[in-house]
């Protein structure tokens, strides 16, 4: 039914799957049932289609695709339904994510819904998965309040931490390297105006001053800046050799950009999102090396590299090194859970909550429905994004302080 | 009291009514479909109001709108329910007096792209004064407010709008506001004070769909100012108004409800080409119009009749 | 600093006066209200990150492509699309409807052409991102050449404008509509080049921009934004204008980054757009309407 | 007499040009004043100045004891005033009727609803144009415009009425026809400041006459007198007539 050649899956693979499913309708129910409805809302167009198009579409599609080729979601007794997929463009608008979950649930009657992407979205859509009973797998969502989260929604996941286990993560990071001499204990920082960036900064300050890290310039700027020169310059003058940016890929790009323009040569630069992403592996090559941000992957995970080398043929893009793996094992949760218990969504929810699962990030369990084991600080050696903190995690590589120069291309 | 103001008074409460029950009957996703229909025809009518007679193309709704949610936001957990609209309803009146005492002696696309820059300044303060006196950006809405009861709100004020409008139409009000429209000069002239004019219907626009804002908003369960003052709502609203006819009584709606139904078939439907679907629409629309879209409504608003007849229009 | 923060904001300016000379020559002299302006400048950018990452070719070499490539764009756009709207459109307001709504809808195609094609993915590469020193300070290249390129284009078609005949005739046109065919000007004619020149400007933006700003399908309506307010800052019509308005806008922008605080440079814009308009109706430059 | 239209030291500055310089003189109630002068010479920016259109750069406009200078043109209206326009302005969209009961509804009248329309009504009558009430006021002629727009003007019941040019145009029976209606209105009281190039018309209704001349006033006299002032005769026909 899905069509999979790279990326004639991203364009036809789903419009065929809606066509059929249109045609379904609640009689299907009646019925023996013939396959399995699978169901998202994501945003195509609008703001947030960036963002969307490169942790959560990809991961979905692949998923498809797999399930498709082993011949359908395995069910408790063994035999195998196919997925049907209803997709919906929720236009980068909350509004639209809220209407389209109530029409997955409703009309469509799908069995399963998958998380929209981002925090704010993942939040409009919780009170609806928790009415209708839908487990929710939020990955693309970063927030410290997912303890309440899950007090409030039973069958919420959360699966991406909260500003305060990156800041803490960082923060050890930098006391230790000053205590080692590496870095003078000074860090100027910048953030974006938005969710994500208030979120980490804000958890940031009280990190650092409990790591007795002195912040000497803190700015936060709008999104959509284009121009960092302003932030650099003060930076370069404020005595910091540490440099921390809370930011979106655009600004990822142009802050690495502006800083080599600028001969800026913090010794420790730490980027927000886009760090991970292959593109800036691409364009920054050499000088991409001892860059740290948020996720990572181990090197030495097999499973994990062979994920990364199906998604880049299947989807026609790499995978980033942040929510996309994990977006990935979510769907492999789910897809476990539902072989162990079927479709009843309640038993499926409370197994992603209590089971372990074999994904590509390795034995994966949930605590207290939160993915606690993730990696909170990484950094680009070797031309591999790898987790170096929490340090004592298995598979954790070596930080390697200061980074060296920007090399002229 | 003409025996056809009788009937369409009685129309218009029958419609109501029965939309009012329709909860009754209605799956969950068509209560949801109509709360965002709902939401769409009831900014239409606020934008008409204002915009339609005088002609000032605004793409402030989403200022507006952005600050019925986030005042819902800031409050929902210090104020009652019905205080938390009346307090919404306030902030959207005075900052509409305040913006509209200062710019409308601007005239044409110059009063366009100012209200688009009041949206996206607007927007950046309130991040601003977030990031910068609360430190947290974001802001959540734990409000025990069910989708009927949303729904049964927005319908009391598109009713209420509409009937506003409606009253607006038939009063000297709407007579000045159509000189207005035509020709500034005479309605000066006349003794028509044309600033306190558009400042009034000005602020009854911007309260309409501050209104809109703060009974959505807590649908969301979470608001930032990208949620809040996403621009699409100006520009939605604007081209729903503008098809429909924003010099008529009904034009909101006739533009509103269709192509809200348009859009969400297509996301449906067609997820992956809806932009090129839409825009195809668009143009497409403006060609089969044979002397155009202000033709198009004119020709419409001509007629003058309470309740225009649409089909009458095409050639 | 000083010296730094004013030749950032310069540097940063030219990159606004260049995106928005095109829309001023579209809306001022064919009067075509381009809401698809910013779609123009995003295809121009992703036909140089095409080119430069599958054919390995310089985005300088891409300029040259783009420039006649935006200009036939403009020329066909306006041919197919606005002409029959001109010629029948009763008077002006009835055309600024018209071509809202159909230029709105050629926004929708365009993104969607560009979703299907490169789908939402962050598109960035890096060509001449090297640093200048002028006055001791580190300018990137690519930025600079934004700037240079401003400059020059904005004072040749300025020249053009005022000097020749037939920029002449395009100003006639954009004063008067109505009285330039009493004096042999095929206004129809005039609108298209000037349509089609801003076209090849949005295009030359394009490409520029795209060596050091990331960009997604989507995201051209920024573009159409920031250009809108500086053209109405700086006067509609007026390349002059919306080349000082666009430096102005990055000299403020640098300025509140630097010495007063990041966070509120969007609004110091935007605050600037709206206090520009109350002092000056019609823009910085602009005529007086009434 | 005391004066009832008072205007005293009216400049109106135009970037560097002076439209009207210094301007002074007085209507008494119930008289018809005409305002005259070579064109470009500042009568309509006079007219424009009071009826509040273009606020005075100096000079003060008094009307009975009320300052109208510095006054917007709905104030001034609501005091009073009215006007037609030297290029008629009517709300095209609009029904003849409805252009009258603008004045009505929004003039010091304040009327509305039946009794409006039966006003209008009256007024349209009054200029001749009854039998085109229902159309749509772009759908007139030019003349009938005119006519629809002196029945605004009168509609708004005004104590001061300010024609500009609105003779001017009109075939010989519709001047006569013209110039017996305004007569009309001078016996129900009505003080009016006419600008008119017709010397038929000025002759016949206007017992005296201001004129200027580049913004000055150069004659203000009863009318044949002003009329055959050298001055004037120079300003009109140059120099070397004189």
């Amino acid at each position: 039914m899905i069509s999979m050649k790279r990326r004639v899956l991203l364009r036809t693979g789903a419009v065929a799957a809606v066509t059929v499913a249109t045609g379904f309708g609640r009689a299907a129910w009646a019925e023996e049932r013939k396959s399995i409805r699978i169901g998202y809302a994501i945003s195509k167009t609008g703001p947030n289609a960036g963002g969307a198009g490169i942790t959560t579409l990809p991961n979905y599609l692949l998923w498809a695709k797999d399930v498709q080729d082993a011949g359908g979601l395995e069910l408790p007794d063994g035999s195998r339904l196919p997925l049907e997929i209803v997709e919906y463009d929720d236009r980068s608008s909350a509004e639209e994510v809220v209407r389209a979950i109530e029409r997955l649930a409703n009309e469509d009657k799908v069995d399963f819904i998958l998380a929209p992407w981002g925090t704010g979205f993942n939040l409009a859509a919780a009170p609806l998965f928790d009415r209708y009973g839908y487990p929710q797998l939020a990955v693309s969502a970063v927030t410290d309040k997912a303890p309440d989260f899950v007090k409030r929604w039973k069958k919420s996941f959360w699966m991406l931490g909260g500003g305060h286990d990156y800041a803490k993560a960082l923060a050890a990071i930098m006391a230790d390297a000053g205590k080692a001499g590496t870095l003078n204990g000074k860090v100027a920082m910048v953030s974006v105006a938005d969710g994500f960036g208030i979120d980490l900064v804000s958890a940031a300050r009280p990190a650092f001053e409990e790591a007795g890290i002195e912040v000497v310039y803190d700015k936060t700027y709008p999104v959509g800046t284009s121009d960092f020169t302003p932030m650099i310059n003060e930076a370069k003058a404020s005595g910091a050799d540490s440099f921390v940016a809370f930011s979106y890929p655009p600004d990822t790009f142009a802050i690495t950009q502006q800083a080599q323009v600028a001969d800026f040569n913090p010794k420790l630069l730490y980027l927000g999102v886009g760090t991970g992403f292959p593109v800036y592996a691409k364009n920054n090559s050499e000088n991409a090396t001892g860059i740290l941000s948020l996720g990572g992957i181990d090197p030495a995970n097999a499973a994990n590299a062979d994920y990364r080398k199906r998604h880049e043929a299947v989807t026609g893009i790499a995978p980033d090194y942040w929510g996309s793996v994990i977006t990935y094992a979510s769907l492999q949760m789910l897809q476990e859970a539902i072989r162990r218990k079927g479709l009843d969504r309640e038993a499926v929810a409370a197994e992603i909550a209590s089971g372990s699962f074999e994904t590509v990030l390795g034995e994966t369990k949930l605590e207290d429905n939160q993915l606690r084991k993730l990696w909170w600080t990484g950094q680009w050696q070797n031309g591999q994004f790898v987790g170096i903190a929490p340090g004592d995690r298995a598979g954790a590589s070596q930080l390697v302080l200061p980074r060296q120069s920007w090399k002229k291309a | 009291m003409t025996p056809r103001f009788l009937l369409e008074i009685s129309a218009f409460i029958a419609v109501i009514a029965a939309l009012a029950l329709l909860p009754l009957f209605a799956s969950p996703y068509g209560i949801t479909l109509m709360i965002g229909m709902l939401g769409y025809v009831a900014l239409a009518i606020g934008w008409a109001l204002f915009s339609g007679p005088t002609r000032y193309v605004s793409l402030a709704t989403v200022a507006f709108f952005g600050i019925g949610a986030y005042t819902c936001a800031v409050f929902s957990e210090v104020l009652a329910y019905p205080l938390l609209l009346l307090v919404a309803g306030l902030i959207g009146l005075g900052v509409a007096l305040v913006v509209g005492l200062a710019t409308l002696r601007l005239a044409g696309v110059y009063f366009v792209i100012f209200t688009f820059g009041l949206a996206e300044l607007i927007r950046q303060l309130v991040t601003w004064y977030e990031v910068n006196i609360t430190g947290t950006l974001g802001r959540y809405i734990f409000l025990p407010v069910t989708p009927e009861g949303i729904y049964w709100q927005l319908l009391a004020l598109t009713a209420a709008a509409f009937a506003m409008s409606w009253a607006i139409s038939r009063s000297r009000l709407g007579l000045a506001l159509k000189v207005i429209g035509e020709d500034e000069v005479v309605a000066s002239h006349s003794g028509i004070d044309i600033a306190r004019v558009k400042l009034g219907l000005f602020a009854l626009s911007a309260v309409i769909m501050t209104l809109v804002g703060a009974i959505q908003a807590p649908r969301w369960t979470y608001v930032e100012p990208s949620i809040a003052f996403n621009p699409t709502v100006s520009f939605l609203t604007l081209i729903m108004a503008l098809l429909g006819g924003a010099n008529r009584l009904m034009g909101p709606i006739l533009g509103a409800v269709p192509l809200f139904l348009l859009f969400e078939w297509l996301s449906a439907n067609f997820p992956n080409h809806y932009s090129i679907i839409l825009g195809l629409i668009f143009i497409t629309i403006v060609f089969v119009l044979p002397n155009g879209v202000l033709d198009f409504i004119e020709k419409g608003w001509a007629r003058r009749l309470p309740v225009a007849k649409p089909a009458e229009v095409h050639k | 600093m000083l010296v730094t923060a004013v030749l950032s904001g310069l540097v940063l300016g030219g990159t606004y006066a260049l995106l928005a000379m095109g829309l001023t020559l579209q809306y001022g002299i064919a009067r075509i209200m381009n809401l698809a302006y910013g779609e123009l400048i995003i295809v121009a950018a992703f036909l140089s990150y095409a080119l430069f990452t599958y054919a390995g070719i310089s985005p300088v070499w891409a300029l040259l492509i783009a420039l006649p490539g935006g200009f036939v764009l403009g020329y066909a756009i306006y041919g197919l699309l606005m002409a029959p709207l001109v010629r029948r459109a009763r008077n002006a307001a009835s055309l600024e409807i018209d071509s809202i709504l159909t230029t709105f809808g050629l926004l929708f195609v365009i993104q969607g052409l560009l979703l299907v094609t490169f789908g939402a993915n962050f598109t960035s590469y890096s060509y001449l991102n090297d640093a200048v020193q002028i006055f001791g300070t580190r300018l990137a290249a690519n930025r600079l050449l934004a700037l240079v390129l401003a400059v020059v284009l904005g004072a040749a078609i300025y020249l053009v404008l005022t000097r020749t005949l037939w920029g002449t005739a395009l100003r006639a046109v954009a004063v008067a509509p109505g009285s330039a065919p009493l004096v042999g000007i095929d206004v129809e004619r005039a609108a298209r080049m000037a349509f089609a020149l801003g076209g090849a400007l949005a295009a030359a933006g394009g490409v520029v921009i795209s060596m050091y700003q990331t960009f997604t399908a989507t995201s051209g309506v920024v573009f159409t934004m920031k250009a809108l307010i500086i053209v109405i800052m700086g006067g509609v019509g007026n390349i002059l204008g919306a080349l000082s308005a666009g430096l102005l806008l990055g000299l403020a922008e640098t300025m509140v980054a630097t010495y007063v605080d990041p966070g509120l440079t969007l609004a110091t814009t935007y605050g600037l757009f709206l206090a520009v308009l109350l002092w000056r109706p019609t823009g910085l430059f602009g005529r007086a309407v009434r | 007499m005391s004066p009832f239209l008072q205007v005293s030291g009216l400049t109106r500055r135009f970037g560097g040009l002076v439209a009207v310089n210094d301007l002074s003189f007085s209507v008494a109630k119930g008289e018809i004043v005409g305002l005259l002068g070579p064109n470009g010479s500042g009568k309509t920016t006079v007219l424009n100045m009071i009826s509040g259109h273009l606020p005075p750069s100096d000079g003060q406009i008094a009307l009975a004891d009320t300052r109208l200078s510095g006054l917007g043109p709905h104030k001034i209206a609501r005091q009073g005033v009215a006007r037609t326009f030297q290029l008629v302005r009517a709300l095209p969209s609009l029904s003849v009727t409805e252009n009258v009961i603008v004045a009505l509804a929004f003039g010091r009248k304040r009327l509305w609803g039946e009794a409006a329309r039966l006003e209008a009504l009256k007024r349209l009558e009054q200029v001749g144009l009854a039998h085109r009430a229902g159309q749509q006021a772009g759908d007139l002629t030019y003349i009938d415009q005119k006519r629809m727009e002196l029945a605004r003007a009168l509609a708004a019941d005004p104590q001061l009425l300010l024609l500009d040019e609105w003779l001017a145009g009109l075939n010989p029976t519709e001047l006569q026809t013209g110039i017996e209606l305004i007569r009309g209105l001078k016996s129900s009281g009505i003080t009016i400041l006419m600008v008119e190039h017709v010397m038929e018309a000025i002759r016949a209704l206007c017992g005296r006459c201001v004129i200027m001349n580049a913004g000055i006033k150069i004659a203000d006299a009863p009318t044949a007198e002003a009329l055959s002032d050298p001055a004037v005769v120079t300003a009109y026909l140059g120099e070397q007539h004189a």
